[in-house]
């Protein structure tokens, strides 16, 4: 049973009052992209067993998304963000990089 | 034969006797009573009948960990199959009965199993029944389905409520013994908020029983201090009959709370689940003795050692009158004393160990019991009830050196620290050789959010078996975890605790040592699912060789009990059986919940009405009021076509213009009530009693309307009278004004209840 | 304890920049109290601003003050951006009385209602069993939960029978309930 | 391999089963293989046994991180069935349907098949409407299944409450040859037969890289040390993102725990499978008694085999609410698994980007039923290139947009 914090409204909010909406900082395709470019940014998905940002929209509580970096592995919550991003804030990466060493935001993307 | 005794029994109140029967048998007891203690009060220790054998099965422990005497309880509607007898309270007209034999307990055709016992070994079912083909469909799985099973399935739900509660702690403590108490003590002083949860109806856990000192003091003075103490700390929380059911991530933790089981008469609801938020979380959940593995150990009358004691402390029922104790440590002692001093006759104490020596040993030998060391049971005599054991050398392969006369028989292998909360989270374990038990290992607890751990395990759950280092680990436990939370205050002096002094046990998981197949095949590991020690030694045999592999082939450890008993005797077989050392086995997963509760109290107060929400439109009761038949749409319902009704074969037939309907839905249509006399779904045409309401809503919309919209006109002759006219009407029956008014008008501004719905008051005098 | 259906109020959500001085000063006049931070309601006797999220305020007013407090508002804050609407025929208002209100709400929202967390003035957005649900605390006793119109009915149900379950013990620090017994 | 019989359970019995041999052996791995399946559950242990059997390819080595069966293949709640809408996946499915059925002979292990019959509730009309599609299309596909009546729903399961006050049952989907077998003997079986052909169980052994040459694979680094293969096959269920990422290419997989649980045993009360997608729940009852239930899965990416809890409380009321009678049974043990869905609920069983290297992944929440079919069909497509059975589930059909769309089918994890 996750708990996030919610950035948007300074709640820790229970999983149940959230809703979750998968990988983030996904590239959204425009009409002239090519096949492949659309079948990664509709189902090619890292799901990586280890680090991974993903969205989170508070449906219960104040109706807005945000982002979360999370291990899918351990379940250990690194932090969490505003979704109005492309790429997770620095304080995150770092705080990412000092927990698991052998991962950095590059070759993550 | 077991009976009550005339002077012991703390927990009893003998002033207040409790009627129950069991079998249709009246049976007294008194307030205070487990069922189990009261059943052995009346001499009653053939209780059920095993899963496969369909052996006769005694009591043989005294708490949650009890794998043989489940029973069918009942009283008014509810029913309850697979109860525990030994953690059901006894109550004014309890009916208890036996599970899992025809056509009685006592004559049990199935018992044939016993018998054929050699042709039905571990997963036989795996290598019979394949040719022909159809006999395993037509014959064979019918057959098997029919003889399994435990108890009887229920008819129908009980109408008790239940509900669900949402906390949020600093501390969540997980048992009330004196090394969960001394954790509460200790953030509780510093100021964190704490809940504490004990899943039996007392608090202070073992120490009870055995009596240790604690400050200075009697174990049970100290408790009764400390519980005061905690009861006046505003920011302490502490609920008794509420076990920890399980652990989740995050800092969740689920409590299982009984409220009325033990008294069905007291209003409210029946059980409710706890679903807590700690920041930290200390198990303090005691630990559970082994069984010794020796031919015969599944007879009613052999029992834990500890339990034996419980009974005759706790109940005042002695489980026998001759009782031998076999014991591989010092703890089984203090039965053996408890008993002699309540004046029962102990002929003799087995002990495996080669040499003995403590203050135990030499209270039991000051007491005149006589002590065999290095000896063994090589055999249990009996059949329904134990009438005797073989005693042999522990060392050799169970030549019988004598037969002694006995009606109980005391075992003691050691203790085994419950570990299940710390790892449904994904705790770790290490192996402990000298104690010979799993316990946390403390440098890989479960982690939370932030990656730390969130789980403490304290006292005899962290492998603290005695009572010094127990209290003073349960205490450290305590402030350490509300430290982490951020409080300040002072935790005050640790608790002292002294006990007598224990020498270190042996590490015996087969009686003699070197037993043969005959023996190996009657020395039972998991009493429920019987399983035994030959037969975790083929499921080593034919390869499957790790634990998960050997538990699901010989269904060890899958029973009701979940292998609170079995599991740690089975590993150690399977690691002998491998010749691998007990840690490279490793444990097998510990799945939520610790012991079972109940599928209502998971749903909570989801049930019948508010099962789910049905969202309303406000045009909802005029759809209803002229016939909608209506579709579920999510959580709305949106009417699918509005019926008129022809009275057809007695039973009220939607008649539906436009195409033709499915035949699925025509007779959904037409169903009965069910009869439940609870509401029904409203898209139920049920009877005449419809119609009537259709022609009173229908005349209540219209007049409403018809008001509301003279109100509208500022009509000069009415000047808005009608409007509150009919709002005074339709409030006065209840009937929803405001979503009465058909489509496109503005809601009337009405002072009733908008929505039909009443003001819910507590009744006077109920609290 | 007492669980009753307030009756109508109405209820205007306000969006827009929350920080916007000519938006708060709006919000203040019309109301009288003062504007609420994140995760609280500033509810008077029948008039209060409740903090939705970063971009809505929620403004109570009577019933039959609603659609004047929205034209007022679309007069005072021209220029801006903003949406204001009435929302009081979508959302409804039941009221939670009596000496346990906390556990009753503990018992159907996954929150901390202990008073550390959740004091009069405190407003949180979450859910009632199965449905959404927004709550405030006016006093000690006395706790106003907001749903929408349509599941008005199945939350009031949830309530009343979460009253009749009684106290639990553990949000009421004196002897008010009956669990301890 | 000493076969099973009532005889020769009769024969061990007089010597004190002295003379059981070990089910499958546990070799050390040697340099080199013919072919390796990563992922010893019953889809990489069928697919290795289809090989032997079908192909005679039968140096053959099961590679597996902990125990054998010891993943979703233990994990799950046993159901068979093959009602599905599309033709790709009905195909697949009744073959697998069909092979279960002989399956104990074949493997002469007793794996318990057991066609009681498995009834899918129609609750709403949008449901109705579906499921009756299903059987028309099932009947064009050769699947025997009927669509039936509230009043038959509730002569084929007694203790279910038909009138329930919120989604009444108004049919169902019932599918008279589906039902439950015992997992573990599955894997158990067919790890058996596989030993028993001269293949290579090697258990407690993590893959840690996968090798590559010019495009094409030539082996695995575990943690046994290196291991050749001209064929590699990637059977691992909910870690196959993780296994893709060491051969350096990406699926259309996302990995989420699926919960499930089960009452204390009963005597038998009901003798079939329902599922229940309207208020998400199945139910079928073991032979020993237990009620197994299972629900839907979290939302969210999840390696932990540990699930929410508020899952298996929704899946409980719902159950509650359709079979009154399970309110007074008691939850013995819950427990989750990792399962790995697809967009379109679809498995995949496919050729990958590297030579030599396939895929069998994307069963989500109802491989078990498959297990034959999926291995007896992947055997095909590693040991020929190609298939019939396959030739729909590639793992780039996304990029077509040919999907095979089965969210109906599987609308309650199953």
């Amino acid at each position: 049973m996750l708990m996030l914090h919610c950035p948007n409204c300074g709640r820790d909010v229970d999983e149940t009052d959230l809703h979750a909406g998968g990988e983030a900082h996904l590239r959204r395709e425009g009409a002239e992209a090519s096949a492949e470019a659309f079948e990664d940014y509709l189902f090619m998905r890292k799901n990586p067993k280890g680090v991974h940002f993903e969205r989170w929209h508070h449906t219960f509580g104040c109706g807005k998304w945000f982002h979360a970096a999370r291990d899918t592995a351990t379940l250990e919550v690194f932090g969490t963000y505003s979704a109005q991003t492309s790429e997770p804030p620095k304080e995150i990466i770092d705080r990412i990089a000092e927990k698991r060493p052998n991962w950095s935001w590059e070759s993550d993307t | 034969m077991s009976t009550r005794l005339a002077n012991t029994g703390r927990l009893l109140n003998r002033g207040e006797p409790r009627r129950f029967t069991f079998n249709g048998r009246k049976l007294n007891g008194y307030a205070g009573d487990t069922l189990a203690s009261a059943l052995l009060a009346n001499d009653q220790m053939l209780m059920g009948r095993s899963f496969k054998y369909h052996r006769p099965r005694g009591v043989v422990a005294s708490g949650a960990e009890e794998p043989n005497a489940l029973v069918n309880l009942a009283w008014g509607e509810t029913f309850e199959p697979n109860a525990r007898v030994t953690t059901t309270e006894l109550f004014d007209g309890l009916q208890a009965t036996s599970q899992n034999h025809w056509p009685s307990l006592d004559y049990d055709v199935g018992a044939i199993n016993t018998h054929l016992s050699r042709f039905l070994p571990a997963g036989f079912y795996y290598k019979m029944f394949i040719h022909p083909r159809p006999l395993w469909k037509h014959v064979y799985e019918p057959f098997i389905r029919k003889s399994a099973g435990l108890g009887a399935a229920p008819k129908d739900r009980n109408a008790d409520s239940y509900e669900h509660f949402h906390a949020s702690v600093d501390v969540l403590v997980v048992g009330g013994g004196i090394a969960g108490l001394a954790a509460a003590l200790a953030a509780g002083r510093q100021g964190a908020r704490v809940l504490v949860w004990e899943q039996t109806a007392h608090w202070g856990g073992r120490a009870g029983v055995d009596q240790p000192t604690v400050d200075d003091m009697p174990a049970v003075d100290w408790i009764a201090r400390t519980i005061a103490e905690l009861e006046a700390l505003p920011n302490v929380t502490l609920r008794n009959r509420c076990m920890g059911a399980g652990l989740y991530d995050h800092g969740y933790a689920l409590g299982f709370e009984r409220l009325t089981d033990h008294d069905p008469k007291k209003a409210g609801p029946k059980q409710r689940l706890w679903r807590v938020r700690a920041r930290r979380i200390i198990t303090a959940t005691g630990a559970i003795e082994r069984p010794l593995s020796f031919a015969g150990n599944d007879i009613p009358g052999v029992m834990l050692a500890s339990a034996v004691r419980d009974y005759v402390i706790d109940y005042g029922v002695s489980s026998g009158d001759r009782t031998v104790v076999v014991t591989t440590n010092d703890d089984a002692y203090r039965t053996a004393i408890a008993l002699k001093e309540a004046g029962l006759d102990v002929p003799c104490i087995l002990d495996a160990r080669t040499k003995v020596s403590g203050e135990l040993i030499d209270k039991a030998r000051n007491l005149g019991i006589r002590i065999e060391t290095g000896k063994a049971v090589a055999k249990v005599k009996g059949g329904k009830r134990v009438t005797g054991v073989a005693v042999c050398d522990q060392a050799g392969e169970g030549a019988v050196l004598e037969e002694i006369a006995c009606d109980c028989i005391a075992m003691s292998g050691g203790w085994s620290p419950v570990v299940h909360l710390w790892s449904h989270c994904g705790g770790k374990l290490n192996w402990d050789d000298a104690q010979a038990m799993f316990r946390p290992d403390p440098s890989r607890p479960p982690l939370g959010a932030d990656g730390q751990g969130f789980v403490h395990a304290a006292g005899t759950a962290n492998g603290h078996l005695h009572t010094a280092e127990a209290i003073a680990d349960g205490f450290a436990a305590g402030r350490d975890a509300a430290k982490a939370t951020g409080a300040t205050d002072d935790a005050g002096t640790p608790p002292l605790g002294t006990d007598a002094g224990e020498g270190a046990l042996a590490q015996v998981w087969m009686m003699p040592q070197g037993a043969g197949y005959a023996l190996r095949s009657k020395a039972w590991l998991d009493y429920q699912n019987d399983v035994k020690v030959s037969d975790v030694q083929l499921a080593a045999q034919e390869g499957y060789e790790s634990v998960e592999h050997a538990k699901r082939y010989t269904t060890l450890g899958m029973a009701t009990d979940q292998g609170k008993l079995s599991n740690i005797n089975g590993l150690a077989t399977l690691s002998h059986a491998l010749s691998a050392p007990i840690p490279s086995v490793g444990t097998t997963t510990f799945r939520p919940p610790y012991t079972p509760i109940s599928l209502a109290a998971i749903a909570g107060p989801a049930q019948f009405d508010l099962f789910q929400p049905v969202r309303k439109t406000p045009i909802s009761a005029w759809h209803e009021a002229n016939g909608a038949h209506f579709e579920p749409v999510g959580q709305w319902r949106r009417p699918y076509t509005f019926l008129r009704w022809t009275r057809i074969h007695g039973c009220v037939t939607p008649r539906r213009a436009g195409p033709s309907a499915s035949t699925g839905t025509w007779k959904s249509g037409c169903r009965p009530n069910g009869g439940t006399g609870r509401s029904t779904w409203p898209m139920s045409p049920n009877s005449s009693h419809r119609s009537r309401w259709s022609v009173r809503k229908r005349v209540m919309c219209w007049t409403s309307w018809a008001a509301w919209t003279c109100h509208q006109r500022r009509c000069p002759s009415c000047n808005g009278l009608m409007a509150h006219w009919a709002a005074l009407t339709c409030a006065s029956s209840g009937f929803p004004f405001r979503a009465s008014c058909p489509l496109k008008l503005p809601f009337p501004p009405v002072k009733a209840a908008p929505f039909g719905m009443r003001c819910w008051r507590r009744a006077p005098g109920s609290a | 304890m007492r669980v009753r259906e307030t009756g109508l109020r109405g209820m205007i959500s306000l969006r827009g920049d929350l920080s916007d001085t000519v938006l708060r000063t709006c919000a203040t006049d019309l109301t009288g109290v003062a504007f609420p931070q994140a995760g609280q309601a500033m509810v008077g006797a029948d008039k209060g601003l409740v903090w939705m999220s970063p971009d809505e305020i929620l403004i109570l007013a009577p019933y039959s003050d609603a659609q004047q407090t929205v034209d007022m508002i679309q007069e005072r804050l021209k220029g801006i951006h903003f949406l204001a609407t009435n929302v009081s025929d979508a959302r409804s208002v039941i009221a939670v009385e009596g000496p346990f209100v906390r556990e009753v709400l503990a018992k159907l929202a996954p929150v901390d209602l202990h008073p550390h967390a959740f004091a009069p003035g405190s407003f949180y957005r979450s859910r009632l069993g199965q449905v959404a649900a927004a709550f405030w605390m006016r006093d000690d006793e006395n706790i106003e939960v907001m749903t929408f119109r349509s599941t008005a009915a199945y939350a009031f149900g949830l309530l009343a029978k979460a009253a009749e379950g009684g106290a639990v013990g553990h949000l009421v620090s004196d002897d008010a309930g009956d669990a301890r017994g | 391999m000493k076969r099973y019989s009532v005889f020769a359970i009769a024969r061990e019995a007089l010597r004190q089963h002295q003379g059981w041999n070990r089910a499958w052996a546990s070799p050390e791995p040697r340099s080199k293989y013919d072919v390796i399946i990563v992922g010893a559950g019953g889809h990489g242990l069928a697919t290795a046994y289809y090989l032997g059997k079908n192909f005679g390819i039968t140096n053959v080595a099961v590679i597996e991180k902990g125990w054998l069966g010891g993943g979703n293949t233990g994990r799950n709640t046993t159901i068979i069935r093959s009602n599905y809408l599309q033709d790709p996946s009905a195909a697949i499915y009744e073959k697998s349907r069909s092979l279960y059925e002989t399956m104990s002979q074949d493997l002469n292990y007793n794996v318990m098949f057991s066609p009681r019959g498995v009834l899918m509730l129609a609750q709403t009309e949008h449901e109705v409407r579906g499921y009756k599609r299903t059987a028309q299309a099932n009947a064009l596909q050769g699947v025997t299944t009927e669509f039936v009546d509230a009043k038959r729903v509730k002569e084929i399961c007694p203790i279910m409450n038909t009138d329930g006050p919120r989604y009444p049952v108004l049919g169902g989907l019932w599918q008279a040859r589906g039902g439950t077998a015992r997992h573990d003997a599955v894997a158990w079986g067919y790890a058996r037969a596989c030993s028993d052909m001269g293949m290579h169980i090697i258990q407690q052994c993590e893959v840690k890289g996968v090798t590559t040459d010019g495009g094409k694979v030539t082996g695995v680094s575990t943690t046994k040390g290196d291991i050749g293969c001209d064929k590699l096959g990637m059977v691992v269920a909910g870690h196959a993102s993780h296994l893709a990422q060491m051969a350096g290419f990406q699926l259309p997989i996302e990995s989420v725990a699926l919960q499930a649980l089960v009452s204390e045993p009963i005597k038998p009360c009901m003798d079939i499978v329902v599922m229940a997608n309207t208020v998400h729940g199945y139910l079928s009852q073991s032979d020993k008694g237990e009620m197994v239930i299972g629900g839907g899965t979290d939302g969210y990416n999840n390696y932990t085999q540990r699930g929410s809890f508020h899952h298996v409380e929704e899946t409980v009321r719902a159950l509650v609410e359709t079979f009154p009678m399970l309110a007074q049974l008691k939850m013995l043990r819950q427990w989750g698994g990792i399962v790995d869905v697809t967009g379109d609920r679809s498995p995949i069983l496919s050729k990958t980007p590297v030579d030599g290297c396939f895929v069998n992944c994307g069963w989500g929440t109802g491989g078990f039923k498959a297990i034959p079919g999926s291995g007896w069909a992947m055997a095909e497509l590693m040991a020929k290139g190609h298939s019939p059975l396959t030739e729909e589930f590639t793992m780039n059909r996304f990029r077509h947009g040919k999907f095979i769309d089965e969210s109906v089918a599987a609308g309650v994890a199953h």
